[in-house]
């Protein structure tokens, strides 16, 4: 099957967009109605039956999720990434689609791992339950406006640290020579000033966690 | 037999038998380390396993019956070594003779299922199910084995049949078949691969062993230094002539226990299954033959 | 330093105690069971220090399958949230003489995790630690270095105090119990009953119990032994 | 736990009873558990449950540059770390549309078979020991170490490495090094024979694990099994021959497979698989020494490092299987998404509860470790 | 008047006096009473035992033309007095707080205390029978009777295995009848002593037949292979303490008789000249022995049910006493007889406790039950003693017999017969460690939580039962005497005994010794417990290795059904395969019979009469057409 006859295939969707990004590598990106008809397609007509991942990306700033399909055929040796964006929902109102478990049985890990990690409901996947963070009680970690940073910040005193046995040390001339924290500063005004959106991101997530003072259950 | 010997024997033993399996259990770790090109252990190793194992401060009890077994399991064999006539001292061996002997043999698995039954974990409970099913297994050749040498040396007394081995010829040169077979079920009754599906610790987590803490699981050691002991002593006592004294007979059984022990870190363990089959088949054959020769 | 807490234990008035009580802690120095517990990537290293290199049996170590029979507690790495419940689980199913060594930076203070919402950073807090063995991970080499310290601990233990952090946790239940608390909610229960193991062995002192055992108190199911009763 | 949970409730009718796997126990690769419900000694289901090593490797990342990133990647995959960073190092050299230079991807593959070599010893003996055998494990693990030595030779590290670097590789080799390794890929060709004797064609052990978590083809594609798994089961698919990458297309070496998909068969391919990996780098090391040039393409200041905008797939194959990378950027200095495709994810969770299903308990311990499940790569 | 005379007095007007007073409260007092008098009466007779002469009654009955007598022997007394010791027990054991729960549950009570009764009576009868048609009539009594018992349980099954139970019995009566027909017909007399007679003037083919019919006969009442489908379940149906009688003795009248018939007066010679001299008719009733030993057991192996599980042994331990007997030499005889005491003491005890359990916990399945022994520990004490018992380890008195059975294929040269037997010992281990196991230990359940020890109206008999249990296997001595007189009086070489067991030469066995090692063994490893080891803390269910994780209350966490999975794996197509055919045949021919019989148990008692007459003119038919000829 060549590159034509491919791109025949995939033109049967409506408003893809194909990209060839090198030989074994094709990039599409189309709509969250049609991407499961660009699935059943790829898996039927050109043997693309190796689900290889499904990633979850979140877009904070569109205020979307994108969920990527690396689909493998074994005959064609070409990957293809199938792009789709959905919208991210609130708290409210989780952002939900369609799974594709009836499609590729490995989508039960990888849809299950999307659920917990950034709290889309896929609807028709078979366990929609924790699995990894079964004891972990607040906001889907992995969303962009959860600042795990803060949370460690506030959880653990991880940084007042004196044990005895250095004490000890420090008493016999040896120890730590700079403190932890004293990096931490340094490091964060040097290294970190270049992100972005960090402080609005700081203040959204300082605000989530006060949301979920009532984790530890 | 005036008291004071009978008493100096009620001691004495037991704590040979202790000794002498301490050495077994350490020639065992040493032989395992070596065939897999280690150093092993230092000399006083499993003394200093005991002594922990009994000194611990604090302990766990699933109840009473979790205790009795424990006690059982030791006093079962401190008995089975008494009943197990060794140079010198006879103990009882002529009130019993060897068919009792068996049958003590089986105390101490009774005492550990039941202290393992009470400490309600399936590991264990499943352990000891197939410890006794194991049993049923080698217990099939061994008595064979048994049956076969009473008949040979016209006597179920150890103490006959040494007797009549240091006159005649060993066992072995005799009966050679049946003591194939006797090995056989030594390696069953030594737990040993191919034939360690009880401990099974990848499947059961070591099974009977799994919530036995300090002097629970130092009672556990200090019986297999027992069941070492009995097996090597009693094996050379059936067919290697026993010994006049603990020169000649220790030797052998020290062989007798190193040969299952090399073959043993060779293999995988069978399935519960395959050691019945593997245990009826071959072993079982060889007695009958061997008896069909003997009667 | 924290202060040295008395436990109410019984005198000893046997003449020959003293001398029991030095063998059977050169025995317990000889003679250490791990437990078989690959709790972080740390555990990549122990085979290579149990087996034919560098042989850990030779000082008397070997692997043992559970917690009961077990004497040292190895914290090979980091400890997730999820983890460090079954570590103290574990920890108190372990039976006294018992070491807790953490192995890997991250048993120290988060190491490269630190900035884990998943990861538990001070394993102290939790448990008494007897060594630390740090580095990223320690080679064999490091982990045979840290279990010698931890026996010539064992042994010197009359002098020099070192090797029964252990009594640490019936102690000073109470502190170890809060920073579980802070971390795993308020009605965080265990099935092992400290509180009664440190009575029964005489190990409480006036820092085994506080607020947080009072809460612990309030919230619990009791898990009292079935009692053997003939009426 | 929680004081309802040790309330007493009056259990059911039924007499399964549970075992658990894990995470304390011999039987259990790693830190993962595994519940299983069982009649008698017969699987009526498992449930695997992961977790206990989660450290949210994913959103660590986001929140470090790309250059740090370098050194916690190995560490998702304990015993076999290096084809983690040259995944990753692969993925960002994609988006930033450079590549290593021709030595450096040579000392790659080096690196990587080397990794495959180590961990495969490792999985021999776990393998074994769970059906009883521990003389393999002490051979295997301590033969790995001296692989582990080369390595710490050339990288600096004995198990995580850290010497890939987006554009290259860290270090020179160092000298006398290929001589080191062509000698210990002697001793390794020596105990071929000793391992096959104790090991491979051991009656015992071949009939335990004959017949053991047989999979069809069929069966493995619908559960995404790859790697030696999938070889097991006959189709012959690796991805350094089929989606090549680094310098796998210049190198001869066969895909070994088997027809049974069973744990015989699987354990068998990677026997063979290590046979092959040193056939590679007996061909990297005739070769390696003519290849001259330099060993990094030169990047900018790693620490105010922005990469461009893009995204990319890297796959390379481990001694699990098919491990894949995902990184997004959005041209900032750290990574805006990466996702981790460890080939366990696959074989640890559904194919190890679809295997366990009817098995035999005896089997379950065996199962897991033949299908060289690495819990690590489940949780992240 | 003669003291056998006074017996059947006193057990007649028992009889009568529990029938008067079934339905009445005293009855729970008098009948313990009344089962001590019967059991004074006997040990005033206890001289026969001792070597005494044997009583005669002065009784006798003419009847057609035949005149029946009784007299009582040292065998008869012997399984006399295991009869009484096994009523008494079972007496008290319902008289308490049983016996109201069982008339709450709408059990009816006066039934059972009549059907005991009737059952002790007519076993007297039987073991006092004086010549064949004596014997037949007791046997067909002690049949009804334990049909009677039978009966009792409300439920359909337990109907419908009586009514198994009768056709079995009724095959057996019509086979024993037809070999007293040809023995009759040879010499027209009817004394025990015309049986060596005649068969030394039978042809061949007359002779096997004859051993087979009585075989047949005796077999079906012991329940020894093939006839044995009918005890377990209907034993096991039994309501509470009958279960505990008719398990500890009512099978062993099979035993009684073959004694009586086969051993005494056919003889090892007479069974060695039938047949060819590689299987003769010896050779045959060993393997079925053998074979009654593993087939049950391994099938008790499998049970759920801890009455059926303990059922199934008591048919399994019948091989043993035949194959001690069969072996007609001093030891293995003794053996044999031996069984049938021990194997009464500790299966009443077995059968009493698994009736405690149910009477606490309303269930004898053992899937539904575990962990009691914190709850009664008393009853799981003679569990224990019970098992040891049954599983014939040391210190207990199964083993001592089991020790002479196996000593004696030892000393004869049987080395499959002795691996038989050791194999069904095995089976037997395993099997009552998963009684113990799935019954006392493990996993408590949450219904069980407040479950409390038995009253002591069932706590006394059960204990009393194991201190028989542990005396006789501590010190057989007290028991040998009885079997050596057995021996004489049926002409058996007799056993050299003394109090602590048996002198033989090379290797005995002193039970004092062996028990006494054993108590010092568990005392030094006591010691060595509490002494060598510190303090241990108790704890809960919960405190439990699960891997790691936290055990919690939802979870089912015992380990009780197929308990030997492994060996199952093995023989469990035997099972299907092998016996399924045997038993489908045996049942629906069975069931084609039972259909007919029940008919007749409808129309009740005067078939019963109707039987024994038709079996009787058709006796006098033979007679009359024997003195025409």
């Amino acid at each position: 099957m060549n590159k034509v006859q491919i791109d025949e295939i995939l033109n049967k969707v409506n408003g893809i967009k194909i990209t060839h990004k090198r030989k074994t590598r094709i990039r599409v990106d189309v709509d969250a109605d049609s991407l499961p008809t660009l699935l059943e397609l790829i898996k039927g007509r050109a043997s693309y039956i190796h689900l290889s991942a499904i990633t979850c990306v979140d877009w904070i700033a569109d205020n979307q999720f994108e969920l990527v399909y690396h689909v493998w055929s074994y005959e064609e040796k070409c990957l293809i990434s199938a792009h789709t964006r959905i919208d991210r929902g609130s708290e409210k109102n989780p952002a939900k689609y369609i799974s594709v478990y009836d499609l590729f049985k490995p989508a039960d890990f990888f849809e299950r791992d999307i659920f917990e990690m950034y709290g889309v409901t896929f609807i028709g996947s078979p366990r929609m339950e924790k699995f990894i963070l079964t004891e972990w009680n607040g906001v889907p970690p992995m969303l962009k406006d959860f600042d795990a940073e803060a949370y460690v910040q506030e959880t653990f005193k991880w940084t007042d640290y004196n044990p005895d046995w250095l004490q000890e040390l420090t008493d016999q001339g040896g120890g730590i020579a700079v403190k932890p924290e004293d990096i931490r500063t340094a490091g964060n005004t040097h290294n970190m000033s270049t992100h972005r959106e960090r402080d609005k991101a700081k203040a959204a997530a300082v605000k989530a966690n006060d949301k979920m003072q009532g984790w530890k259950q | 037999m005036n008291a004071l010997h009978l008493m100096a024997e009620l001691i004495f033993m037991p704590l040979i038998a202790f000794i002498v399996g301490m050495m077994m259990v350490l020639m065992m770790r040493k032989i395992s380390a070596r065939l897999q090109r280690r150093i092993g252990p230092p000399f006083f190793q499993p003394l200093y396993d005991i002594v922990k194992l009994y000194g611990k401060d604090t302990q766990i009890s699933h109840g009473l019956i979790h205790d009795i077994g424990i006690i059982m399991a030791v006093g079962g064999y401190i008995g089975a070594e008494i009943l197990l006539p060794v140079p010198g001292m006879e103990g009882i061996a002529a009130k019993g003779g060897v068919i009792t002997l068996s049958y003590f043999l089986m105390i101490p698995s009774l005492g550990m299922a039941l202290g393992v039954g009470q400490c309600a974990n399936p590991n264990g409970s499943i352990g000891i199910s197939r410890a006794l099913t194991a049993m049923l297994a080698y217990d099939i050749p061994f008595i064979l084995v048994v049956f076969g040498a009473a008949w040979h040396y016209q006597s179920t007394s150890l103490i006959g049949m040494i007797e009549y081995q240091q006159v005649h010829q060993w066992g072995i040169v005799e009966m050679p078949l049946l003591a194939i077979a006797g090995l056989f079920a030594l390696q069953g009754m030594l737990g040993k691969q191919p034939f360690e599906i009880y401990i099974a610790p990848a499947e059961i987590a070591t099974g009977p062993m799994v919530e036995m803490s300090g002097k629970y699981m130092g009672g556990l050691f200090v019986m297999q230094t027992f069941q070492l002991y009995t097996a090597g002593v009693l094996y050379a006592s059936l067919f290697l002539g026993g010994g006049t004294s603990f020169l000649t007979l220790l030797p052998k059984a020290f062989l007798v226990v190193a040969l299952p022990m090399s073959i043993a870190f060779m293999f995988p363990r069978y399935k519960t299954e395959d050691v019945i089959r593997i245990l009826w088949k071959w072993p079982v054959m060889l007695g009958l033959i061997s008896l069909a020769f003997i009667l | 330093m924290k202060k040295e807490l008395k436990i109410k234990q019984k005198e000893r008035t046997n003449p020959l105690a003293h001398v029991f009580d030095d063998f059977i802690r050169f025995c317990q120095s000889k003679s250490l069971f791990m437990l078989h517990y690959c709790t972080g990537c740390g555990a990549i290293e122990l085979p290579p220090a149990m087996t034919s290199r560098f042989d850990m049996e030779r000082l008397g170590i070997q692997p043992m399958v559970t917690p009961r029979q077990a004497d040292i507690l190895l914290i090979t790495g980091y400890v997730s949230i999820k983890t460090l419940k079954r570590v103290i689980l574990t920890y108190e199913q372990m039976q006294s003489p018992k070491y807790v060594i953490g192995i890997c930076s991250c048993t120290v203070n988060g190491g490269m995790y630190w900035q884990s919402y998943a990861t538990a950073k001070k394993l102290n807090e939790y448990m008494p630690v007897d060594v630390y063995i740090a580095g990223c991970m320690p080679r064999p080499e490091a982990v045979m270095a840290g279990l010698q310290r931890l026996k010539d601990n064992i042994r010197n233990d009359k002098k020099e105090h070192k090797g029964s952090a252990w009594k640490d946790y019936f102690k000073r239940y109470d502190y170890y119990l809060g920073n579980q608390q802070a971390l795993f909610g308020e009605d965080w229960q265990t099935p092992t009953d400290i509180i009664a193991e440190a009575k029964l062995y005489g190990l409480e002192t006036e820092e085994t119990y506080g607020k947080h055992t009072k809460l612990l108190e309030k919230h619990q199911t009791p898990l009292l032994p079935q009692e053997m009763r003939i009426k | 736990m929680r004081p309802e949970n040790y309330q007493a409730v009056k259990l059911g009718d039924s007499n399964e009873y549970e075992i658990f796997i894990g995470p304390n126990h011999p039987g259990i690769e790693g830190n993962y558990a595994f519940r299983l419900m069982l009649d008698g000694d017969i699987v009526v289901s498992g449930k695997a449950d992961a977790g206990y090593l989660h450290r949210g490797f994913e959103k660590l990342m986001e929140g470090r540059l790309w250059i740090q990133n370098l050194a916690i990647v190995p560490r998702i995959c304990v015993p076999d770390p290096a084809p983690m960073e040259v995944a990753y190092s692969m993925a960002v050299e994609e988006i930033m549309g450079i590549e290593a230079p021709i030595r450096a991807q040579w000392i790659r593959t080096m690196q990587l078979e080397l990794s495959r070599v180590a961990a495969h010893l490792f999985t021999f003996g776990g393998h074994a020991a769970t059906t009883g055998m521990y003389t393999p494990m002490f051979w295997g693990v301590a033969d790995r170490d001296l692989v582990l030595d080369l390595f710490e030779d050339f990288t600096g590290g004995r198990v995580y490495s850290i010497y890939n670097i987006p554009g290259g590789v860290r270090r020179e080799l160092p000298p006398e090094f290929l001589q080191k390794l062509s000698n210990l890929l002697d001793y390794l060709e020596s105990r071929q024979n000793d391992y096959d004797n104790l090991l491979f064609t051991n009656q015992v052990f071949v009939e335990r694990a004959k017949g053991c978590g047989a999979l069809t083809q069929s069966q493995a594609l619908e559960l995404s099994v790859t790697g030696p798994n999938l070889r097991a089961c006959g189709l012959a698919y690796d991805v350094r021959r089929d989606d090549p990458y680094l310098v796998y297309d210049e190198l001869e070496f066969d895909i070994p497979r088997q027809k049974h998909g069973d744990a015989y068969s699987r354990i068998l391919v990677r026997r063979d698989e290590l046979f092959q990996s040193i056939r590679i780098l007996r061909q990297i090391i005739e070769r390696l020494p003519s290849i001259k040039g330099k060993i990094r393409t030169p990047i900018p200041n790693p620490l105010s490092w922005n990469v461009r905008k893009g995204e990319a797939y890297a796959r390379v194959e481990s001694s699990k299987g098919e491990l894949a990378y995902y990184v997004v950027s959005d041209g900032g200095d750290k990574p805006y998404r990466v996702h981790v495709r460890g080939p366990s994810s696959m074989h640890a969770v559904q194919t190890l509860e679809f295997l366990a299903k009817g098995a035999r308990l005896e089997d379950v311990a065996q199962i897991m470790f033949s299908l060289d499940a690495c819990p690590p790569e489940v949780d992240r | 008047m003669t003291l056998l005379d006074h017996l059947f007095i006193v057990v007649f007007s028992c009889l009568i006096a529990i029938s008067v007073v079934r339905n009445l409260p005293i009855v729970d007092k008098l009948a313990p009473v009344l089962y001590g008098l019967i059991l004074i009466m006997l040990v005033r007779m206890a001289s026969v035992a001792y070597g005494g002469d044997a009583y005669l009654s002065s009784f006798s009955l003419d009847l057609l033309g035949f005149k029946m007598h009784w007299q009582f022997t040292a065998l008869s007394w012997y399984f006399a007095i295991i009869t009484l010791v096994a009523a008494l027990a079972s007496a008290v054991f319902m008289s308490g707080d049983w016996g109201r729960q069982y008339r709450e549950g709408g059990g009816n009570y006066g039934m059972l205390q009549l059907a005991l009764i009737v059952n002790v009576f007519s076993m007297i009868l039987l073991l006092g029978s004086g010549d064949l048609l004596s014997l037949f009539i007791g046997w067909e009594f002690v049949s009804w009777a334990s049909f009677l018992m039978m009966v009792l349980s409300p439920s359909k099954l337990a109907k419908k295995s009586a009514v198994k139970y009768i056709v079995y019995a009724m095959t057996g009566a019509m086979a024993l009848m037809v070999a007293i027909v040809m023995i009759y017909a040879v010499n027209d007399s009817l004394e025990f002593e015309q049986i060596s007679i005649v068969f030394a003037q039978m042809s061949g083919s007359s002779q096997v037949a004859l051993v087979l019919l009585l075989f047949v006969a005796f077999a079906i009442k012991m329940g020894l292979l093939p006839f044995h489908l009918w005890q377990a379940v209907a034993y096991a149906e039994t309501p509470g303490p009958g279960a505990a009688f008719l398990g500890a003795i009512s099978s062993r009248m099979g035993m009684f008789t073959i004694v009586l018939v086969i051993v005494q007066f056919i003889g090892l010679g007479g069974l060695k000249s039938v047949g060819t001299s590689f299987a003769n008719m010896q050779t045959l009733l060993a393997w079925v022995a053998a074979l009654t030993t593993i087939i049950p057991t391994y099938i008790a192996l499998q049970q759920h049910d801890a009455k059926r599980l303990l059922a199934w042994h008591g048919v399994g331990q019948g091989g043993y006493m035949l194959l001690g007997i069969i072996m007609f030499d001093s030891i293995g005889s003794a053996g044999g007889l031996m069984h049938v005491l021990n194997h009464a003491s500790y299966q009443a005890a077995l059968f009493m406790t698994v009736v405690a359990v149910m009477y606490r916990t309303g269930t004898s399945d053992l899937n539904k039950l575990g962990g009691l022994v914190t709850q009664m520990p008393l009853t799981f004490l003679v569990m224990l003693i019970g098992i040891i018992g049954l599983a014939g380890l040391p210190p207990m008195n199964g083993f001592v017999s089991k020790w002479l059975v196996y000593r004696s294929l030892l000393v004869n040269g049987q080395p499959l017969l002795f691996v038989a037997a050791v194999l069904g010992t095995l089976g037997t281990i395993l099997s009552v460690y998963k009684l113990i196991h799935n019954t006392f230990l493990g996993q408590l359940r949450l219904e069980h939580q407040n479950v409390r020890e038995v009253p002591w109206s069932m706590l006394v008999p059960m204990l009393g039962l194991s201190v028989i249990v542990f005396i006789t296997g501590f010190m057989p001595g007290l028991i040998l005497p009885w079997i050596a007189s057995v021996q004489e009086s049926v002409g058996l070489p007799v056993i050299a005994h003394h109090l602590g067991g048996i002198e033989y030469a090379k290797g005995g066995l002193d039970m004092i010794w062996v028990s006494g090692i054993l108590f010092y063994g568990f005392g030094v490893g006591a010691l060595i417990f509490y002494f060598l080891g510190g303090k241990s803390k108790r704890v809960h269910q919960y405190d439990n290795y699960a891997g790691g994780h936290f055990l919690t209350s939802d979870v089912r966490y015992h380990y009780s059904n197929n308990f030997y999975p492994g060996l199952m794996h093995l023989i469990g197509t035997w099972y299907r395969g092998s016996f399924q055919w045997l038993e489908n045949s045996i049942v629906s021919v069975m069931s084609f019979f039972s259909v007919f019989f029940e008919n007749i148990y409808r129309a009740k008692q005067p078939v019963m009469l109707l039987l024994i007459g038709v079996v009787l003119a058709l006796l006098a038919l033979y007679r009359n057409l024997g003195v025409g000829a």
